[in-house]
């Protein structure tokens, strides 16, 4: 009898068996953890989805002309594969899966603020994706890009409805999961945990949270103005009512930059948990990386215009966003550096998550280096909207988030799965898709710079060479995904049983509780001492 | 750098140079320090850490450097702009309109062409006039972008070349299903080249010679007008019903909403030209073409006609 | 494994964190109705005359009246929050049915003022209002968007009231447990807030 | 942990600050019969921001609350403005 006890409560939050049985003890549960891996699952699958999608485009652009689809099934690609990459995977991303299971555990708490909430956003994200999908089934895809320019996305006969009301939902899911994280960190942090005691992860989610509540009202009006366009013609973007479609790109983007803050800062969080531990070092910099996170999400909201240096605005707006612009590249560099000398005469455990970690500072730095080139108005003019952003953002947002979710999913899948995935097939995933990542994206700098714009279905002889380098450089890189997802899937049933509670020597607190995690987190609560990452 | 062929091309390409360069010895650098760091220090070779104190001395030393390096990034930046935002008093002023997806260029002695046509090392004040959706004005080997949005009062950019040749003028904002083939080109010529045919005075009124081959010169305005991105010379499908084959043919139309049958004649071509949803083809959508009320006149038409006339055969 | 139920899903209970939660959402409607005063003042910066011109059509009266009520409203939930500190139930009652009848009050003439405009064929897409220049088309698609949704706002508000009422005489709220009360009436204050800003921007600047 | 004691608002208090919100609005309504011109916006607006922060303070519990929130919401009011700000860079100079 006392051993069921003991057992009982012990019991890890996946075999626990709560009210419901079965699917719904998942889909009804309103267990951080549960809702993190229920996150996790909808990415994983909506993310292949997209990501074929991607690999179609890219075999599309093998040689110019028809290839294997027509142009409209082309754009309303690139706008389905777009909406999907960011509304329903990056920008939940980490704060969603990595955020919600590792929060409330790293700063000794049972679970969040507001666990129902929480469960409910999960729910509104789903229907936000039902919603958005649900638009192939009633009249066909959108075909207006992810960002809905006006007047296009009211002009165009496509059916952009459903998208433009999908990505309205997912704005919800997106503001409940920010003000539960702003409410778990004020009001639940373990005794002892002052902020300054508090570790990285957290500091960038609560940066993040602040960005999801103050920026996300801003593209759901946005969306919610151009819905009312084209069903009542309000007249507000339509500049033949005499709206201004410059004013849409405006609120846009005073969303949607912020919004790329929302994608790398948990990302750049990830990463400094991942380098002390193994560089077996406290992380360089700690103070200078919390603030520079908060720097970055304050002064991220003033720097919307660089994306539009060449809409029309007055010249006076111009460079001051592009001072701005240049302004709130220097956090980004300060982080760098820090994650560098975290290196320095450490001890470094050459595993999966560290090479994920490493090479996520080199592409971040090609993505980084490559936005100054678009931050300066000069060289804007030439490569803005060209094959050259393309390459850009996907080195920020997949290179930079992408990679720092693999890598935060190689360092806590022991701790959530309780099981270790094989290395060697890891490794050699890792290696596979860099390389093909690779391939995939330098050669759009050069498109760029030689002046292919982008969206662009079909192309002049000239850009040729770049684009077959390119498509085989998708291919490679989704095989090397394929066997990423493939090992981490079964070693998340048939991998080798891990009881250690610190398999990788953390110093943070969720390598204190059990392997995996009880349903409550911990007997009792934790009380702390020590800042974060005392290496002796 | 890729080719170049205006004044703003040294401006812009200096800049490039100027923030490459950082980036490139930045990038080099800083991966250069980890590879080393994974050789020097990895747990084989070190297998006991030292722990560092953080220095805050050190800390402001990487903000202030970079933050002085893109403070030059964005000097070289706005050297290079601002020459783009001050067109000159005096040039040459033209009229380009963009619709869903052909330019064309209206010059001030009012010709009107489907390539831009200038000559070298004079101002060109390009008025920027979109009549459908954004457009956006690009010429990589200018340098020179802008978009083209409905409605924005003056809204225009400028450029001079310095080299004759030929060159590529894109759509740079995604504007719907013929979003790729929305090009154009900007031809530079010698000055006296250039006024000879700005002067042309064939081009200017349309004095038809008697053995002309009308179907030819119906055949220039169709292109000239960038007709044939969505009606199709070969019976494809594209935005609209093809052209060939058809004149004189009866066919199934939706007149307010009203289906019915009738002849492809002279008659339902103007009306096509200057009305466009006034009849739609069955199988098409209406509010994709708008009106030539002012671009085509009704001579130009009858030669239009006789073009798809000759289609038929 | 199957008799795991004496665990106690643990009742965690956090007014303070409630209300921030409340205070942060409040956030975020500041943000959308901001946004709405940024178009607001762009358009108005770009069509002075025909935004002041498009004010006088509007009813100062009715505007007025609708400020008035919605600020004795905001009194009375925040008097119902003194109440229910002090345990007096009937009093907390009273004063919420006040504000819950205001409420509908608003929306009915909001309901009327809507209607009349739509009758002339001043609504988005109306053939009195296409007549107009685009600075009027502007304005008043601007009007009814921003009202419209303010409107929607004092709908939900409505809904909260009601829960609230009911807690109320279940004695699920009461003095030690009021945090329901508390934000319904935050989010009240927060719709008084935006109509301080709308009135004088749609019905006074001439 | 969450009892901590909770300043209770005297009804007078509150009846006042009504009281306040209303010669306010009677304020601003006189105002408009005024002919300034451009300044006709500039009080109407200063009166409304008047009417919000006594809301702000007396009715929302600003005054009495966490300092806190009154952080956050004066930090909320400064990026908006910020953004308002720097919108009108283009607007008024194009």
């Amino acid at each position: 009898m006392s051993e069921t006890t003991t057992s009982t409560k012990h019991v890890s939050f996946l075999e626990y068996q709560g009210k419901y049985k079965g699917i719904l003890g998942w889909i009804l549960s309103t267990d951080h953890k549960r809702v993190g891996l229920l996150y996790l699952y909808t990415m994983l699958v909506f993310f292949s989805l997209a990501a074929i999608l991607g690999l179609l485009m890219k075999l599309q652009l093998i040689a110019p002309g028809y290839t294997i689809m027509g142009p409209q099934t082309y754009n309303a690609m690139f706008t389905v594969h777009g909406i999907i990459m960011i509304f329903i995977i990056v920008v939940p991303g980490l704060p969603a899966v990595f955020g919600n299971f590792f929060l409330p555990i790293m700063i000794g708490a049972k679970d969040v603020a507001f666990p129902k909430l929480n469960l409910a956003s999960w729910w509104i994200y789903i229907i936000g994706i039902l919603v958005v999908l649900s638009s192939q089934f009633i009249g066909g895809w959108p075909d207006t890009g992810w960002t809905f320019y006006a007047p296009y996305s009211f002009r165009t006969p496509a059916n952009v409805l459903p998208a433009l009301f999908g990505a309205f939902i997912l704005g919800f899911s997106s503001i409940l999961t920010g003000i539960n994280f702003v409410v778990t960190i004020h009001r639940m942090r373990a005794p002892g945990m002052t902020w300054f005691k508090m570790p990285l992860f957290p500091w960038t989610l609560y940066a993040t949270a602040w960005i999801q509540i103050l920026a996300t009202p801003v593209i759901g009006i946005t969306l919610l103005l151009t819905v009312m366009e084209r069903v009542l013609g309000v007249g507000i973007f339509d500049p033949a009512l005499g709206g201004d479609p410059i004013l849409y790109q405006h609120l846009f983007w005073i969303y949607s930059h912020p919004a790329v803050y929302i994608m790398i800062l948990p990302g750049m969080g990830a990463i400094s948990e991942i380098l002390p531990v193994f560089s077996r070092k406290r992380i360089y910099g700690y103070k200078a990386i919390v603030l520079s996170s908060l720097a970055i999400a304050f002064v991220g909201y003033f720097v919307w215009g660089h994306h539009m240096f060449t809409s029309g605005m007055s010249g006076r707006a111009l460079y001051a966003f592009s001072f701005l612009t240049f302004i709130v590249a220097i956090p980004s560099a300060i982080k760098v550096f820090n994650w560098v000398s975290t290196m320095y005469k450490g001890s470094l455990n050459l595993q999966t998550p560290f090479y994920w970690a490493t090479s996520f500072i080199f592409v971040f730095m090609i993505g980084g280096l490559t936005g100054l080139v678009l931050g300066s108005l000069a060289t804007n003019v030439h490569v803005h909207d060209t094959h050259f952003v393309v390459a850009h953002f996907h080195f920020i947002v997949f290179g930079g988030t992408g990679y720092a979710f693999m890598a935060a999913l190689h360092y806590w899948f022991p701790k959530m799965f309780g099981r270790m995935y094989d290395a060697t097939w890891a490794n050699t995933g890792w290696v596979v898709f860099f390389a093909g990542f690779l391939t995939l994206y330098l050669p759009m700098f050069a498109l760029g710079l030689q002046g292919m714009p982008r969206r662009y279905y079909d192309y002049l002889p000239e850009f040729h060479g770049g684009n077959i380098i390119s498509s085989l450089g998708a291919i490679l890189m989704i095989a090397g995904a394929l066997i990423i997802i493939v090992n981490l899937v079964r070693s998340s049933r048939h991998g080798v049983k891990v009881s250690d509670k610190n398999p990788w020597g953390g110093k943070t607190l969720e390598w204190e509780t059990d392997t995996p995690p009880t349903l409550e987190n911990w007997d009792e609560i934790p009380t702390v001492s020590e800042s974060p990452y005392e290496y002796k | 750098m890729i080719l170049g062929a205006s004044t703003f091309v040294e401006g812009v390409d200096n800049a490039f140079i100027f923030i490459l360069a950082i980036a490139f010895f930045f990038l080099i650098t800083i991966t250069g320090t980890m590879i080393f760091f994974i050789w020097r220090y990895n747990k084989k070779r070190n297998p006991q850490p030292t722990q560092i104190k953080d220095s805050v001395s050190l800390e402001i030393t990487w903000t202030v450097i970079p933050l002085i390096l893109v403070l030059g990034m964005f000097y070289y930046g706005y050297v290079g702009w601002i020459p783009m935002k001050k067109p000159p008093e005096e040039g040459i002023v033209v009229t380009a309109n963009a619709r869903m997806w052909s330019f064309n260029f209206r010059y001030e002695n009012g010709r009107i062409s489907d390539k831009l046509y200038v000559p070298k090392d004079t101002a060109i004040i390009v008025n920027l006039n979109a009549l459908d959706v954004l457009h956006s004005f690009y010429i990589p080997a200018f340098r020179l972008k802008e978009d083209m949005v409905p409605g924005l009062a003056n809204n225009r950019t400028w450029f001079e070349a310095t080299k004759t040749g030929t060159y590529t003028i894109f759509c740079a904002e995604y504007c719907g299903l013929q979003h790729s083939y929305m090009i154009s080109e900007v031809v530079v010529m010698e000055p006296d080249d250039f006024w000879a045919w700005y002067d042309d005075p064939d081009a200017m009124v349309m004095e038809i010679p008697d053995d002309a081959n009308l179907a030819l010169l119906g055949r220039q305005i169709v292109e000239r007008n960038g007709c044939i991105a969505c009606h199709s010379l070969d019976g494809r499908t594209l935005v609209g019903p093809t052209f060939a084959g058809r004149f004189g043919e009866t066919i199934t139309v939706i007149t307010g909403g009203q289906q019915r049958e009738i002849v492809y004649d002279e008659e339902y071509v103007k009306r096509s030209i200057y009305d466009p949803d006034y009849d739609i083809t069955e199988g098409f959508r209406p509010g994709q073409m708008l009106s030539y009320q002012d671009e085509i006149t009704e001579d130009e038409i009858d030669l239009i006609i006789e073009f798809l006339k000759s289609l038929n055969e | 494994m199957e008799n795991h139920t004496e665990h106690t899903s643990h009742v965690h209970r956090d007014d303070e964190g409630d209300k921030m939660g409340m205070w942060l959402f409040i956030f975020t409607e500041l943000l959308l109705f901001g946004m709405l005063f940024l178009i607001y003042a762009v358009y108005r910066y770009k069509n002075p005359v025909a935004f002041q011109l498009g004010g006088n059509e509007l009813d100062v009266f009715m505007g007025t009246f609708n400020t008035v009520i919605l600020l004795i409203s905001s009194a009375t939930v925040a008097m119902s929050i003194s109440a229910i500190q002090k345990g007096n139930k009937k009093q907390a009652l009273a004063l919420l049915s006040v504000t819950l009848f205001i409420a509908v009050v608003f929306l009915v003439n909001k309901y009327f003022e809507w209607g009349a405009k739509i009758e002339y064929g001043l609504y988005p897409g109306g053939d009195a209002l296409l007549e107009l220049g685009h600075g009027t088309i502007l304005f008043f698609g601007l009007y009814y968007v921003m009202s419209g949704i303010h409107a929607l706002h004092i709908l939900i508000g409505i809904g909260l009231f009601i829960y609230v009422i009911t807690q109320i005489r279940k004695e699920k709220i009461h003095s030690t447990d009021y945090v329901w009360l508390e934000n319904t009436g935050l989010y009240w204050h927060l719709v008084d807030l935006i109509w301080i800003f709308l009135f004088p921007l749609f019905y006074l600047i001439h | 942990m969450s009892q901590e004691k909770h300043h209770i608002v005297s009804y007078t208090t509150h009846g006042i600050v009504l009281a306040v919100l209303l010669l306010l609005t009677a304020a601003s309504v006189a105002v408009t019969r005024l002919e300034m011109g451009p300044l006709n916006t500039l009080v109407a607006m200063l009166i409304a921001g008047a009417k919000a922060a006594v809301v702000l303070i007396w009715f929302m519990h600003l005054k009495f609350d966490n300092k806190l929130y009154t952080i956050f919401t004066v930090l909320v009011l400064v990026i908006f403005l910020l953004v308002m700000y720097v919108t009108f860079f283009d607007y008024s100079y194009r």
